[in-house]
């Protein structure tokens, strides 16, 4: 049990480091690697609950896909950081003080008499069957229209994300196949009556 | 013919409103006087209602009934009775003499000049044969729509400060009566008049109801704190609309405290009256005062009217202290009665003293006093006139100003000699204004070349000026018939009002 | 064994930096999104945690519909963020008060 | 046989011509419009005279009938109708004879008049309305005739609209009358509130109830009700006769054309009080206080007016301050209880003062329109007929034993001697002194016009242009006519033959009403006197062996002496040495600047009264109106609501941190309040 509760330790440190790193670091790059660490150790103590299934796809879905995002976006619009940056030290005092502010509201609500989790019982024992099975059987069943819902969501976020951003290239050449084919022969052929040379002299 | 005529008397001037719409820009004078012989037409219709009125018995006549909101048995219930009579045919007399005053002065738009002008009559025909609380309520929110559009369209410089003020008064005062009467409804399950009348309810919702009433029908009379809508609305409305404003819609005011104040309320009534009394008798005292300082006649004659109206609420509240505690109800008929003729003298009196500046404002274009003077070297029979009806607004015996006045300071010396003391004092501060008024603008040599170039009353004048001097001389020196009409409402009122609501709770 | 207070106040403490995270720099568009994310892994932390100690597979059902509702949100943020881009040239948030009342 | 027809004709006789003159005064002409009213007044002066011969003589019961009911309403009932007892009979004989003479009088005085139709309409208006107030049998219409009366005063004073002083006099009348009429409205109301009836007859036959009553009008003070009825009526009736608060509009209404001041201002309206209160007397007698709270106001109205009417110069002022002295000596017979000596009095004096007031009018006329005494003089060689008439109305004026005058001023004197009530000795003083200043200013004026050197001479036309005494009313409205210049001529016959049918009843009546009116039984129907109070009785003792005979003893009693005295020293003055005048004058300056200023009532009146309700009005209307309820509560709330609006707009910064800032803030504040509240 001793050894859960040192990864325990280790790991919320390190989340709660990188957390930080993301919010304090100049670089919004490296403000991006350190999300990315963020997530690899939350994953990890998700792991560390059993619940793998969710820590495997929490990389695939953010790593794999949001972080990339964020980096291709940051890379690619030439953001000078500077002044996005001053005001930094201004507002760090008022910042940290909400922040405390608000964790301490937190655990008052947490650990206080509310919720009652001081006598809250020790995990259950192993429950049988992966994690994975489990959740596949709760997805699909008790919460298949939800489930439909997500799929939703995600097709409009994703013809959102394309109508915004898309614009239309000039002088890219597209055939109209439609057009090409109502095309008939007199669009295109002319005849023309033209008068023949004669010898007897050049015209009055 | 008899059971519809209610009907009748509101919505052919509606319908015949509209019609004049229709005629439209081209044909003005067509539509001006198609507008004319349904306004003849209307007052035409009262005369049958007046001789078949009985009245000898207080009970509802001319009953119509129908069902219109069942869901909350609301219905279409029409009917007069000795108060609502005279006022209908004050307004129809008065709607007719404004068409008539306007016909050459209004050019832009006459036609839905004269439109809104047989609406607004329709409406308060509608206001005053109501027997349905929200009947009476939709009357009495859509007459201040044309009201609205005359002082708004045809007023003068500053008409668009005016009419919203007026429209916002009036109708942040309905609101509350509105929720009066829901509060009403939920406690008796219906609307009707005669109900409300006789439901029994305790002090507090006395209270309560009695202060909502009051709210509403303050603005309009208007009494004292509410009233600076009216000098605006005046001084900004065109001539026709300050008389219709002044001769009926103030009445409204009146009138709801004798419909729905006193008969629902009357513990509260009581037990607040001395509030309406001081009101009244500030209205009568300051306002007077605040009238002799005016430097516009249209100003002037507005704070006259409010000082006026004064009389009524007075006339009308002393009677419960008569009945209550001096236990003289002849008395209290007296009080009740003086306050009814001083609304039908008022409507008369003002309308025409607001005719006669409307005269000299189509010549001159002005209202201020300093712009005029010797008007009756060059004027004389409108010289005549004016004098004669100054004379009825400072209450002068033989014209009709004198008798409400009189009748309330009568009964008010029973109630309290010093209401009486104060209220009477309105003998020398009326009179010090209006003949102050007459002084500059009437007598002394003529002032200016404005002046000097006047031309008499034309034709259309002298019919408006003659019409209202013959009722303002007739109520002076007949008024019985006026007061026998009203006489069995007045005696049911006052015995209504003479039992407490409070045994049952 | 580790009690699940310590799970929710960890969760906590990084929400509480994710805030922290908006105040400081209130200028930069992008970790204001990173900070979002950042936000909702830590809710996403909680649902495990319940999850794992209430022996109850719908927290982590949740989370999967999180996940996908995160994902979403920060592709259009992104979109979004370069179509302002294009449009301003910048994306401070300093200079971007045109929709003030 | 006296029918309502009759009296209706009586009463509406003056009506219909006055409609006629004054609606049709175009069609109608000159001619007639005058013709019509005169022959209107006249029927009705027949019929007063028959009916006071049926009265009087053949002993007809009094008629009490009502024409139509105004208003009823339950018990409280007001009607229109006639009450013709002896009292009323004799008013109508004198209001009706009175308006007659002036009638003819004013054809010849207004005879270029543009407003000639006007002004007869006015005058017959004037005789309705009258009539009216005199004959009617309840209060209402007594109130109708009352404020009807003053409505036609305000037109006639004002009836040269054109000119300023007379618009701001017939203003300053009316509003005067109506201060008066405040009072006498609130005591009718007291009538009705404390007796239930408007009418006269149950009235007085209830009067009795109202002894013990009492009215507590603020804490504990407890007012006797009939003495609070009759102090307010009383009120009334001093502002309608001219009692001294109330009197500042009687002068001034001199502004108006002279026949209206004869007939209005000193014959017939101005006692309308002195008739109300003698028609109340059943009231009256009532109360002690009231009675003697009159007999001071008469005493003080009495002499101090009559000293006014010393140093006045213009001669129809003169004239109007000894109607007010002589109205003050009417009211302290009331005051006195003799009721029928001051209707006596109120009798004889509209003769001769009308009689006076027209021979004004005439000098008027002669002078072209000057109405002042120092251009005049020495007139008596020009106009013989105005003279002879002036002396016997200065003769009758002053009381000369023998004239109408002597008897009824004589009847009052005694009266108030031995009236015992509080006040009683003052107002004997006070009378007593009165009648030497009348016979002083009288034969002042007497002089100063008829007798001494001509002062108006050859620089007539001198006289009109500038110079304007401080009250010298000229009437410019006649320049236009053309006046003509050279010695002054005698009036035409229009002008004279009223004066000299005013002349005869002015000498005569006195003697030959004297006995029946004071001490017979003429009035027992209509004047009630309490039984304790006998006020002639020791005056019949010296007229049992006939008038003539009082008449010579009365040479030898006090009044007539100080009558000498004021007689001989005016004489002195204004016929031997003039220049004694202009010295007194320095000698007793202040007295004088007080007496000329009028005891300065008008400058109060005009600075308390008119300036400040004005300036009241202003305040009220600025500061209150506009200040406090438009502007505080209506556009007040109006910006309030624009203001906050504003603030409100500013939280919309267009920064997206202040968003994320407030949304958090909210965050914060959700589970504040749920760690809290749980």
């Amino acid at each position: 049990m001793v050894v859960e509760q040192i990864l325990f330790f280790a790991l919320g440190s390190l989340l709660l480091l990188a957390g930080l790193g993301v919010v304090t670091l100049k670089n919004p790059v490296h403000a991006a690697m350190s999300l990315v660490l963020t997530f690899f150790t939350s994953s990890m103590l998700w792991i560390l609950l059993r619940a793998e299934f969710l820590g495997i796809v929490l990389i695939l879905v953010y790593v794999g896909a949001v972080m990339v995002l964020f980096l291709f976006v940051v890379m690619m619009l030439d953001i000078n950081t500077t002044p996005l940056r001053e005001g930094f030290a201004r507002y760090l005092p008022v910042g940290g003080l909400v922040a405390a502010l608000m964790a301490a509201q937190m655990v008052a609500v947490l650990s206080s008499k509310h919720f009652g989790f001081d006598n809250f019982a020790p995990p259950a024992p192993v429950i049988e069957g992966s994690n994975t099975e489990a959740l596949g059987m709760e997805l699909y069943t008790n919460y298949v229209y939800p489930f439909e819902i997500a799929a939703v969501i995600l097709l409009v976020a994703i013809v959102a994300a394309i109508t915004l951003t898309h614009r239309k290239r000039e002088g890219s050449k597209t055939q109209d196949i439609n057009r090409q084919v109502q095309v008939r022969r007199d669009d295109r052929v002319r005849i023309v009556k033209v008068a023949s040379e004669s010898s007897e002299g050049h015209g009055a | 013919m008899l059971d519809v005529i209610l009907s009748l008397l509101i919505w052919v001037p509606i319908a015949g409103g509209v019609a004049v719409l229709t005629t439209g820009e081209r044909a003005a004078t067509g539509g001006k006087w198609l507008a004319l012989i349904f306004a003849l037409f209307t007052l035409g219709l009262c005369v049958p209602l007046w001789m078949n009125f009985d009245d000898a018995s207080a009970n509802l006549q001319f009953v119509e009934r129908a069902a219109w909101i069942r869901t909350f048995n609301i219905e279409y219930y029409l009917g007069i009775d000795g108060f609502s009579l005279p006022l209908i045919v004050l307004t129809c007399i008065v709607t007719v003499l404004v068409l008539i005053s306007a016909w050459e002065v209004i050019e832009y738009k006459s036609t839905q000049y004269y439109a809104a002008f047989l609406m607004l009559a329709g409406m308060m025909n509608g206001v005053f044969a109501a027997q349905d609380a929200i009947l009476f309520y939709v009357f009495f929110e859509a007459m201040l729509i044309p009201m609205f559009v005359i002082i708004g369209v045809w007023g003068g410089p500053k008409r668009v400060y005016a009419t919203f003020k007026f429209f916002l008064y009036t109708f942040l005062g309905s609101v509350f009566m509105l929720i009066g009467l829901v509060y009403l409804y939920l406690k008796g399950q219906s609307f009707q008049l005669i109900d409300l009348q006789s439901m029994t309810l305790n002090m507090t919702e006395q209270t309560w109801l009695f202060f909502a009433f009051l709210v509403a029908f303050a603005v309009k009379i208007p009494m004292f704190p509410v009233h600076t809508w009216l000098p605006d609305a005046h001084v900004e409305a065109p001539t026709g609309g300050s008389m219709v404003l002044a001769a009926v819609m103030l009445k409204i005011g009146g009138y709801g405290f004798l419909r729905f104040s006193m008969p629902i309320a009357p513990d509260a009534s009581a037990a607040y009256a001395w509030v309406i009394i001081a009101l009244s008798l500030i209205a009568v005292v300051y306002i007077g005062f605040v009238a002799l300082a005016q430097q516009d006649m249209k100003k002037l004659i507005a704070y006259s009217s409010i000082s006026h109206m004064g009389f009524v609420t007075l006339g009308l509240f002393i009677a419960f202290a008569l009945v209550l505690q001096k236990n003289s109800p002849d008395t209290a008929a007296l009080a009740v009665q003086g306050a009814m003729v001083q609304m039908i003298s008022h409507g008369f009196v003002s309308a025409a003293m607001f005719g006669a500046v409307g005269v000299l404002y189509d010549r001159v274009h002005s209202r201020q006093i300093a712009d005029y003077g010797g008007v009756m070297n060059t004027m004389p029979w409108f010289g005549a006139f004016v004098v004669l009806f100054a004379m009825a607004n400072c209450g002068l015996p033989g014209t009709s100003g004198f008798v409400g006045e009189f009748m309330v300071i009568l009964a008010a010396v029973k109630a309290n000699f010093w209401i009486a003391f104060a209220s009477a004092l309105t003998l020398i501060i009326g009179a010090a204004y209006t003949l102050w008024l007459v002084k500059r603008v009437i007598f002394g040599d003529v002032a200016n070349s404005h002046v000097a170039e006047l031309k008499d009353l034309n034709s259309r004048e002298w019919i408006v000026m003659s019409v209202l001097a013959f009722f303002v001389l007739l109520i002076g020196l007949w008024p019985a018939p006026l007061i026998d009409v009203m006489q069995p409402s007045v005696e049911a009122l006052l015995q209504h009002i003479s039992q407490t609501k409070l045994i049952g709770v | 064994m580790i009690p699940l207070n310590w799970w929710l106040i960890l969760a906590a403490m990084l929400f509480c930096i994710s805030v922290a995270g908006i105040f400081i720099n209130r200028k930069n568009i992008i970790v204001l999104l990173m900070a979002i994310e950042l936000m909702l892994l830590s809710v996403n932390m909680n649902f495990v945690a319940f999850s794992r100690y209430l022996d109850d597979m719908a927290g982590q059902v949740f989370v999967f519909f999180i996940l996908t509702v995160a994902a979403a949100e920060a592709a259009i943020g992104l979109a979004i963020l370069v179509v302002l881009f294009r449009n301003r040239r910048t994306i401070n948030v300093g200079e971007l008060d045109s929709l003030r009342g | 046989m006296i029918t309502s027809t009759l009296l209706l004709t009586i009463a509406l006789s003056p009506l219909v011509g006055a409609i006629i003159a004054g609606l049709f005064g175009k069609q109608v002409g000159r001619g007639g419009a005058h013709t019509v009213t005169i022959l209107g007044v006249a029927i009705s002066t027949a019929l007063s005279l028959y009916v006071l011969k049926l009265i009087a003589m053949d002993g007809h019961p009094a008629v009490n009938m009502s024409i139509y009911t105004w208003f009823e309403i339950g018990s409280i009932k007001a009607e229109v109708g006639f009450l013709v007892d002896s009292l009323s009979a004799l008013m109508m004989c004198v209001v009706t004879s009175v308006s007659l003479m002036v009638h003819i009088y004013t054809i010849g005085y207004m005879k270029d008049d543009p407003g000639y139709q006007r002004f007869f309409a006015y005058i017959s208006l004037f005789t309705f309305a009258m009539l009216m107030l005199v004959m009617s049998n309840n209060f209402m219409q007594l109130f109708f005739g009352w404020e009807a009366v003053g409505l036609v005063s305000y037109l006639l004073i004002g009836f040269w609209y054109k000119r300023p002083t007379a618009i701001f006099a017939n203003l300053k009348a009316f509003l005067v009358n109506r201060v008066g009429d405040f009072g006498f409205l609130l005591g009718i109301g007291m009538l009705l509130a404390y007796l239930g009836t408007l009418d006269y007859a149950t009235a007085f036959a209830r009067a009795p109830e109202l002894v013990g009553q009492t009215f507590t009008p603020w804490g504990s003070t407890e007012w006797a009700v009939p003495t609070v009825i009759c102090i307010l009526l009383f009120i009334g009736a001093m502002g309608k006769s001219a009692q001294v608060p109330l009197h500042v509009w009687l002068p001034d209404s001199m502004e108006g054309p002279t026949p209206i001041s004869a007939l209005i201002h000193a014959a017939t309206m101005v006692t309308a009080g002195i008739f109300m209160v003698a028609r109340m007397s059943p009231l009256y007698e009532l109360s002690e206080t009231a009675l003697s709270f009159i007999l001071v106001i008469g005493a003080i109205t009495a002499l101090f007016m009559g000293l006014i009417g010393v140093v006045q110069n213009d001669i129809k002022r003169v004239v109007a301050y000894s109607t007010l002295s002589q109205l003050g000596y009417m009211t302290v017979a009331l005051g006195a209880s003799a009721y029928s000596a001051a209707i006596f009095h109120l009798m004889t004096h509209a003769f001769f003062k009308a009689l006076l007031f027209l021979g004004a009018g005439s000098v008027i006329i002669a002078m072209h329109h000057q109405q002042d005494l120092r251009r005049m003089g020495g007139l008596s060689k020009y106009m013989r007929v105005t003279w002879i008439t002036a002396w016997v109305g200065t003769l009758a004026l002053i009381g000369f034993p023998g004239t109408s005058g002597f008897f009824s001023k004589d009847a009052i004197l005694i009266a108030v001697q031995h009236a015992e009530r509080p006040g009683a000795t003052f107002a004997y003083i006070c009378v007593l002194l009165g009648v030497a200043i009348t016979a002083f200013y009288s034969f002042r004026m007497l002089y100063l016009a008829f007798h001494g050197k001509e002062r108006f001479g050859h620089d007539n036309d001198h006289a009109h242009d500038a110079h304007h005494d401080d009250h010298g009313a000229h009437d410019d409205h006649h320049d236009d006519h053309g006046h003509h210049s050279g010695p002054p001529h005698e009036s035409p016959w229009v002008v004279t033959l009223p004066l000299i049918l005013l002349a005869i009843p002015s000498l005569l009546i006195g003697a030959f009403t004297a006995g029946p009116l004071l001490f017979g039984n003429f009035f027992d129907g209509a004047i009630f006197v309490a039984e304790g109070r006998a006020p002639l009785a020791e005056m019949a003792q010296h007229f049992e062996h006939g008038p003539l005979a009082f008449a010579l003893h009365g040479f030898i009693t006090v009044p007539v002496w100080l009558a000498l005295i004021g007689f001989g020293v005016a004489t002195y003055i204004y016929l031997f040495n003039p220049a004694v005048a202009e010295k007194a004058k320095q000698v007793l300056a202040p007295i004088h600047r007080i007496l000329d200023k009028k005891y300065g009532f008008d400058e109060l009146y005009q600075a308390l009264f008119a300036r400040g309700s004005v300036a009241m009005g202003k305040l009220f209307w600025q500061a209150g109106d506009q200040a406090v309820i438009d502007g505080a509560l209506v556009n007040g709330s109006a910006g309030l609501v624009a203001r906050t609006a504003f603030a409100i707009r500013r939280l919309q910064s267009g920064f997206l941190y202040h968003y994320a800032f407030m949304m958090i803030l909210g965050l914060i504040v959700v589970i504040g309040a749920f760690a809290l509240l749980q």
